[in-house]
């Protein structure tokens, strides 16, 4: 047999199949979702998943992993909702500070050889202090444009999916096809051959770390444009949720080991296992556990498809 | 000499620094009146974040990526079901505990199944084995708080020369785990298989059973700390064990353990606890407000890792 | 004729005893509303962390599940704005209560938490007429019942001025939380005569304060029953008086029966107000013996109450 | 030393009197080293004598802390590695140094600074093709594969490869720090062949191997260093084995080629093994060497039999076999630990009681060990990693031999370290085996198959042939590892 897959189009056929598999268990449960609005609706709400589940992967691509995902997302978002909305100038210049921030943090990680699990958990009680100090009660409102940008109805296929496949086209471009991605993806896989071949290792991590800050701007604004207004909690759980995405569509904690595409995929998966559980109508009870047995479903699979991964690679 | 140079340069010592110069600065402003109040008061509240983090330090120890984030779920679970079944009978006490623990060993069991059947990362599989205690949590009784055994009740809120009685238990604890880690086979072999699995497995340490039985391990000490917990508050909340999440975690890094694995101390989690408790009492003693308190918070953690750092972490 | 209409409740938290009731109670008087034919169904669903983006999530879901109504407990009052108008949009109606919603489509069953807070002092003031320190117990930050209520009790500290607010902690609702804040704090306060509370962590606060030698200040509970209990001790030991205070767990049949008589073609409306829960010193053994041990007081309404609420508010 | 100034100014790269120090270990101290163009300097030296140290220098990752670097004539101030690259200096480091998770092209682009820039794939893909094709002419590498999904040979030859690439700045000095350690004969004699090549064309190499003869049949000259010293330095025609192995100050036992046959069918069988090809056996005392070309299934094999003799959940009271590992830093290693702690681990349930370590017992036996294999420390308790990498092995060997199991594993030991250090770990491993300990041995170097009593050839997974007695000889192997079933 001459065929053969690489082992990153295999590392992406994982994910995918998961995500088809929930899809037609959720059409099947509820045929209304098989249509524009419907697919608007399932999906929806994963558009700010997708892009700090990005932001996420960028900085797993350099071996760290950041905890303050969630926080950040959250003060961005209250940034978006107020300043942004009234003081345009202001709002861009204080975002843009913050993605400086995170370039900073990729520094100070670097230079000081600081375990980025630690210092990123700091940096979340940070983002959430100004947030609350933003906007103590929840409230402000979304910019017009992002409201626009957010429930706009492209023709054939609605927002949510086309602007994952956005996301996904671009994020694939930044870190598999450029050599910045190259960078990035080295530093993840071999600190030291990048460093011996003359490059800045603390430049590219800054820059991992900056356009990590990016998307996860992104997500904030993304997320005020769905939900009209913020509140400092309002994405707590996409700490987790963003490392869950990464390691759904494929991603692994150390070496560099990442994909885009996989990425926006395992978080479009998480999005929908929460839509799947409410249509089956569990007990409220159970409600919650079912969460944790999908996601344990969803990683099993995984399992069963990495096994016939190594099947291939043997072959 | 060199050694005690050498116990200087121990990252531990850099915790209790930081409790130390917090603890000041709190009394202080009361001129020195309510030190053995707030000094009984830390060492209580520490005892529980010790009990805890001591679990999470021995899973953290195992390596890069090891981590239990069903910690406070266990809690609640183990915290919850030991007062139903003692529905505060003093001589139920036993039982109770000897139930507590059984939950925690089944929790534990659990997760490593996961881990090890379905080869999910430790972070995920425990996250999502969360969901599935904490719904088991509320199907047992719905959230109602049932008191706990007056003897319980008495014991755990009451002081022993002084010296409050879960922080002796704490104490005992911490001492087994010093013991543990410090002189017996186990502990070389889990600082062993932190620093490398292939190479721990090829000395020929039964690797799987070793992190079976510390995931056991900080099941356990989790249910331990809910039954205490849930003693020490007046009866079971389901959300009690919400704040042990980050704290587990935060306690075991400030306190030294480095993230990489392999390293772990059982001294620096005292300090971090104490460090932790005093840090809030110090912010809500100069009436700072939360959005101020937050962000303190985050930066003291950050310095502190900072001056305790320059040591080689994997992220 | 409502008979062949599909209710849902979104629920956007059950970690606390309180919501559990309120889950409880919604269980119980829906599900004889479905047996009596009144309603088709009546579904409950909590999200799996207290988070308005899964709640919006959740909201969308149900439109797609083409519920006629949908009865809400929000996350956030502004936050789920969008879903609750993709709801509206879609012909849904959309009942909030408790944590109610902004957006003009949505109904509200609102209680005045800020009035809540201003009525603690307010006793607070007749029972200690020449006032003095207090310490105010805070909810969780960031979340619109903390600050409405908070600033209802600043507001009741600028009326009765003889009172001062001396520490402030945030006690996140819960027994364990509140009991470690104020642990911490306690050393370095003044006297303390009043604690003002926000409902959940009264129990922790006295537990906290009774640790110490401090004299046991008047600490104003919400309604919980270890709450209630530890007063009743109180007051049968040394005459201990407080009050109590907070919204019912059973608002949420309130919210159903609202919501069925909207359904039903009833002109509602948009605002309606239900008052809250309080315990009084007199009362206090009539509540504690209709508390279920480990729950909250509660009180649960019927269509003829929902009816009243509707009429009242014309 | 006489050195003209005239030499300085022809030199590709010129180092005078460098010195660096770790702590307080003086890597080198005060070394001269240059290199003409259009030849090849060998470079020899027992294990942290700073062969890698220099290399470090050269390639301008390291700022030595005394003397200075020249290049074409000209005194570098601010020599770093950018600068080094500029002047067409590459490096074959000692360890594999490529990123795993990305494609040998995308490792090309990583190599390559100047490569950017629209269409860079596929101008990468041809510059490592064609280095490839020149390097290692039938090579069968795709350029597109993932280096992680490569066999360590494969690797290395990717890595050589880049080394020699060519994408603007021609590559004028090529350092190769034991390039062959991971390749077998042949893939080795394809390397060689293209340093002449690659010489005669007016480049340079320097080249470093602990195996002599590689060293003595293609360098120009050899440089000998000792302890950060240069200690001899001549053409390469005026060394012979013997008078390089005394220049490096090893003891120079001589080689013992002289196998004692031993006769061993008597023996009981210790170990059996259903491998695909010929089963597999092992007798007690038995030395059983695994050979054939690099990546063919020993290693496998090995970890196959490791696997199956030990417990993963229980720990085991008496383990049948014990492991040597050959990649130390990946599976060998405790990095954290001191010396003592990692020569103790695998052996902590005879130095304790009722599972607690008795720190007495386990210094006793880690000094006795330490004088019985000579490792060179002053201390058992400072931490491994201040040991040269021979020395690190030799506390491999003490950590397996230390325990109680029978049957040794060894997984390619001897890779990078030097002649004397080896000399003394066949002696040990002799003697063991005359006690009664089976050794089952991979080895890519032939002088090391030959002394074992019985060897199994690979070929592409399976075992194709067993030689015994007087049929282990250099001859019958080699023929054995290429003809096969394929
Ligand atoms: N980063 C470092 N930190 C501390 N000591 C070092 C470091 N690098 C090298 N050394 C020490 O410097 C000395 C020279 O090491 P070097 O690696 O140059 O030896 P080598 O000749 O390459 O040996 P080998 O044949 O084992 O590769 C050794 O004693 C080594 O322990
Ligand atoms: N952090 C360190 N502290 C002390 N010594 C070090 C450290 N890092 C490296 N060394 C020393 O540097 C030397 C060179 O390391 P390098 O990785 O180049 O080769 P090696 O792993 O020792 O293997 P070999 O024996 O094949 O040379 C080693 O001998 C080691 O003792
Ligand atoms: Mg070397
Ligand atoms: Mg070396």
């Amino acid at each position: 047999m001459t065929f053969r897959l690489s082992s990153d189009a295999i590392r992406l056929v994982i994910p995918a199949l998961s995500l088809s598999l929930l899809l037609a268990a959720v059409f099947w449960l509820q045929p209304r979702a098989m249509s524009y609005i419907g697919l608007n609706l399932l999906f929806n709400l994963a558009v700010p998943i997708a892009l700090a589940t990005v932001a996420q992967m960028l900085v797993m691509a350099v071996n760290d992993l950041d905890l303050s995902m969630g926080a950040f997302v959250s003060f961005v978002a209250c940034v978006t909702a107020t300043f942004l909305r009234d003081a345009p100038a202001i709002g861009i210049l204080i975002l843009a500070g913050a993605v400086a921030a995170y370039a900073a943090i990729g520094v100070v990680i670097h230079l000081r050889n600081l375990p980025s699990i630690v210092v990123t958990l700091g940096m979340s009680f940070v983002w959430g202090g100004l947030a609350v100090l933003l906007l103590p009660a929840p409230g402000g409102q979304a910019p017009d444009w992002v409201r626009w940008l957010m429930t706009v109805k492209p023709p054939l296929a609605p927002m949510a999916i086309v602007a994952s496949i956005i996301i996904a086209v671009i994020a694939h471009f930044i870190v598999k096809r450029s050599s910045l991605g190259v960078l990035i993806r080295g530093v993840g896989g071999n600190q030291r051959s990048v460093e011996r071949a003359g490059w800045s290792i603390v430049a590219a991590r800054a820059t991992a770390y900056a356009l990590a800050g990016l998307f996860a701007v992104l997500a904030g604004i993304a997320l005020v444009g769905l939900t009209t207004s913020a509140d400092a909690n309002i994405a707590l759980r996409y700490t987790l949720l963003s490392i869950a995405g990464v390691i759904l569509g494929g991603g692994e904690f150390t070496g560099g080991r990442v994909s885009p595409i996989g990425a926006v995929i395992g978080a479009l998966t998480l999005t929908l296992a929460g839509s799947f559980l409410s249509f089956l109508r569990i007990s409220p009870d159970w409600q919650i556990g079912a969460q944790g047995a999908i996601l344990i479903i969803v990683l099993a699979l995984r399992l069963m498809l990495n096994r016939l991964e190594r099947r291939e690679k043997r072959r | 000499m060199n050694a005690l140079i050498r116990q200087f340069g121990k990252p531990w010592v850099w915790s209790w620094l930081a409790a130390f110069i917090v603890w000041f600065l709190t009394i202080m402003v009361t001129g020195g009146a309510g030190t053995l109040g707030l000094s009984q008061a830390a060492l209580t509240f520490a005892a529980f974040s010790v009990i805890v983090g001591i679990g999470q330090m021995f899973v953290i120890t195992l390596g890069p990526g090891n981590i239990d984030l069903s910690v406070p779920a266990t809690m609640t679970l183990a915290g919850t079901v030991a007062l139903k079944l003692m529905n505060v009978e003093n001589g139920m006490v036993l039982p109770g505990f000897l139930l507590a623990v059984f939950i925690g060993l089944g929790v534990g069991l659990c997760n490593y199944t996961l881990i090890k059947a379905l080869r999910i990362p430790p972070i995920i599989a425990t996250l999502s084995m969360s969901f599935v205690v904490q719904s088991g949590a509320i199907w047992t009784n719905r959230g109602l708080r049932i008191k706990p055994p007056s003897v319980l009740a008495e014991f755990t809120t009451t002081n022993t020369l002084g010296v409050p009685n879960v922080a002796i238990v704490a104490v005992l604890i911490s001492i087994l785990a010093w013991i543990l880690l410090e002189k017996t086979i186990y502990g070389r072999w889990i600082s062993a298989i932190g620093q490398s699995m292939p190479a721990a497995r090829m000395a020929g340490i039964p690797v799987d059973g070793t992190r079976f039985v510390t995931y056991l391990f900080c099941a356990m000490l989790a249910s331990i700390s809910g039954y205490l917990l849930a003693c020490f508050s007046g009866g079971a909340a389901l959300n009690m064990g919400a704040e042990y999440l980050l704290m587990s975690i935060a306690v075991v890094v400030i306190g030294g353990t480095a993230v990489a694995g392999g390293d772990s101390n059982v001294p620096g989690i005292w300090g971090a606890s104490l460090f932790m408790f005093l840090v809030v009492s110090m912010l809500n003693t100069y009436g700072l407000g939360a959005g101020i308190r937050l962000i303190m918070t985050g930066l003291i953690i950050i310095s502190v890792i900072m001056l305790a750092g320059g040591r080689r972490g994997m992220r | 004729d409502t008979s062949a209409k599909k209710i849902a409740l979104s629920n956007n938290y059950a970690g606390n005893s309180w919501r559990q009731a309120m889950l409880t109670s919604w269980e119980k008087v829906t599900g004889e509303a479905v047996k009596a034919g009144i309603v088709a169904s009546a579904d409950a669903f909590t999200t799996a962390e207290n988070q308005a983006t899964e709640q919006a999530a959740q909201i969308q879901n149900m439109i797609l599940q083409g519920y006629d109504a949908i009865v809400l407990n929000a996350a956030s009052p502004t936050a789920l704005n969008g879903a609750v108008k993709e709801a509206c949009d879609a012909g849904i109606t959309v009942v909030s209560f408790d944590g109610i919603v902004t957006e003009p489509c949505a109904w509200r069953i609102a209680v005045d938490f800020k009035e809540m807070g201003r009525s603690q002092v307010e006793y607070l003031s007749n029972k200690l007429p020449d006032g003095g320190n207090l310490l105010e117990i805070r909810g969780l930050a960031g979340v619109f019942v903390d600050d409405e209520i908070s600033a209802g009790i600043h507001e009741g500290v600028k009326q009765f001025p003889q009172f001062k607010i001396a520490g402030s902690v945030h006690g996140d609702w819960a027994q364990d939380v509140a009991q470690k804040a104020v642990a911490g704090i306690l050393p370095s306060l003044p006297d303390i005569v009043g604690v003002v509370t926000q409902g959940g962590d009264g129990y922790g606060a006295a537990q906290a304060i009774a640790a110490t030698d401090r004299k046991m200040p008047i600490i104003v509970m919400g309604n919980r029953e270890d709450e209630l209990k530890w007063w009743k001790e109180q007051k049968d030991a040394n005459g201990y008086e407080t009050m109590s205070v907070s919204i019912a767990p059973g608002v949420s049949t309130l919210a159903f029966w609202v919501a069925q008589q909207i359904l039903d073609g009833k002109e509602v409306k948009k605002d309606l107000v239900v008052p809250f829960l309080r315990i009084d010193q007199d009362n206090l053994e009539a509540n504690l013996a209709n508390t279920q041990a480990g729950g909250v007081a509660n009180v649960e309404y019927t269509q003829e109450d929902a009816i009243k609420v509707i009429e009242s508010a014309k | 030393m006489a050195s003209s100034m005239d030499d300085v100014a022809k030199a590709i790269i010129a180092v005078d009197g460098a010195k660096v120090s770790f702590g307080a270990v003086k890597a080198l101290d005060g070394v001269t080293l240059r290199v003409m163009p259009g030849e090849c300097v060998g470079l020899v030296g027992h294990n942290g004598a700073g062969k890698s140290t220099i290399v470090s220098v050269i390639n301008g990752g390291l700022t030595p802390h005394h003397g200075i670097v020249t290049s074409d004539g000209e005194r570098q101030e601010r020599y770093g590695i950018n600068a080094a690259r500029d002047r067409g200096v590459r490096c074959v480091f000692q360890e594999l140094s490529l990123c795993p998770n990305l494609s040998i092209v995308e490792n090309t682009r990583l190599v390559h600074r100047t490569l950017g820039g629209f269409g860079w794939r596929l101008r990468a893909a041809k510059i490592i093709e064609k280095s490839l094709d020149a390097v290692f002419p039938g090579h069968g590498i795709d350029s597109g594969r993932t280096v992680g999904d490569l066999s360590i040979a494969e690797r290395q030859m990717v890595e050589i490869a880049l080394a020699f690439s060519d994408a603007g700045t021609p590559a004028r000095l090529v350092i190769l720090d034991e390039p062959t350690s991971s390749l077998d004969a042949s893939l080795a004699r394809q390397m060689l062949d293209h340093v002449r090549r690659f010489i005669a064309a007016g480049g340079s190499v320097i080249f470093i191997s602990h195996i002599l003869h590689e060293i003595l049949e293609t360098a120009d000259r050899i440089v000998v260093m000792k302890d950060g010293r240069v200690v001899a330095e001549r053409p390469a025609r005026r060394f012979d084995h013997h008078g390089l192995v005394e220049a490096m100050g090893s003891v120079a036992k001589a080689e013992t080629r002289q196998r004692p046959v031993r006769d061993q069918s008597a023996t009981p069988v210790i170990l059996s093994h259903q491998a695909a090809g010929i089963p597999f056996t092992a007798r007690t005392g038995e030395i059983i060497g695994l050979a054939g070309l690099a990546g063919h299934g020993q290693t496998e094999l090995l970890l196959a039999l490791h696997a199956a003799r030990s417990g993963n959940w229980l720990p085991q009271g008496n383990p049948l076999v014990t492991f040597v590992a050959g990649d130390r830093r990946l599976n060998g290693v405790f990095e954290l630990w001191s010396i003592l702690r990692n020569f103790s681990i695998a052996s902590l349930g005879d130095m304790s009681r009722r599972g607690l370590v008795l720190e007495a017992g386990e210094k006793t036996r880690g000094t006795a060990w330490k004088e019985r294999i000579e490792i060179r420390t002053p201390d058992l308790n400072n931490r491994i990693l201040s040991l040269s990498g021979g020395n690190q092995q030799k506390v491999l060997f003490a950590r397996a031999l230390a325990t109680r199991a029978p049957i040794v594993l060894m997984d390619d030991p001897m890779r990078g370290v030097d002649v004397g250090t080896k000399q003394e770990v066949y002696a040990i491993i002799r003697e063991e085996a005359a006690a009664g300990r089976t050794f089952i041995w991979y080895s890519t170097e032939m002088d090391e198959v030959c002394l074992c009593d019985r060897v199994y050839v690979f070929r592409e997974g399976r075992i194709t042939a067993e030689l015994g007695g007087d049929a282990v000889d250099e001859a019958n192997i080699i023929s054995a590892s290429f003809e096969g079933t394929a």
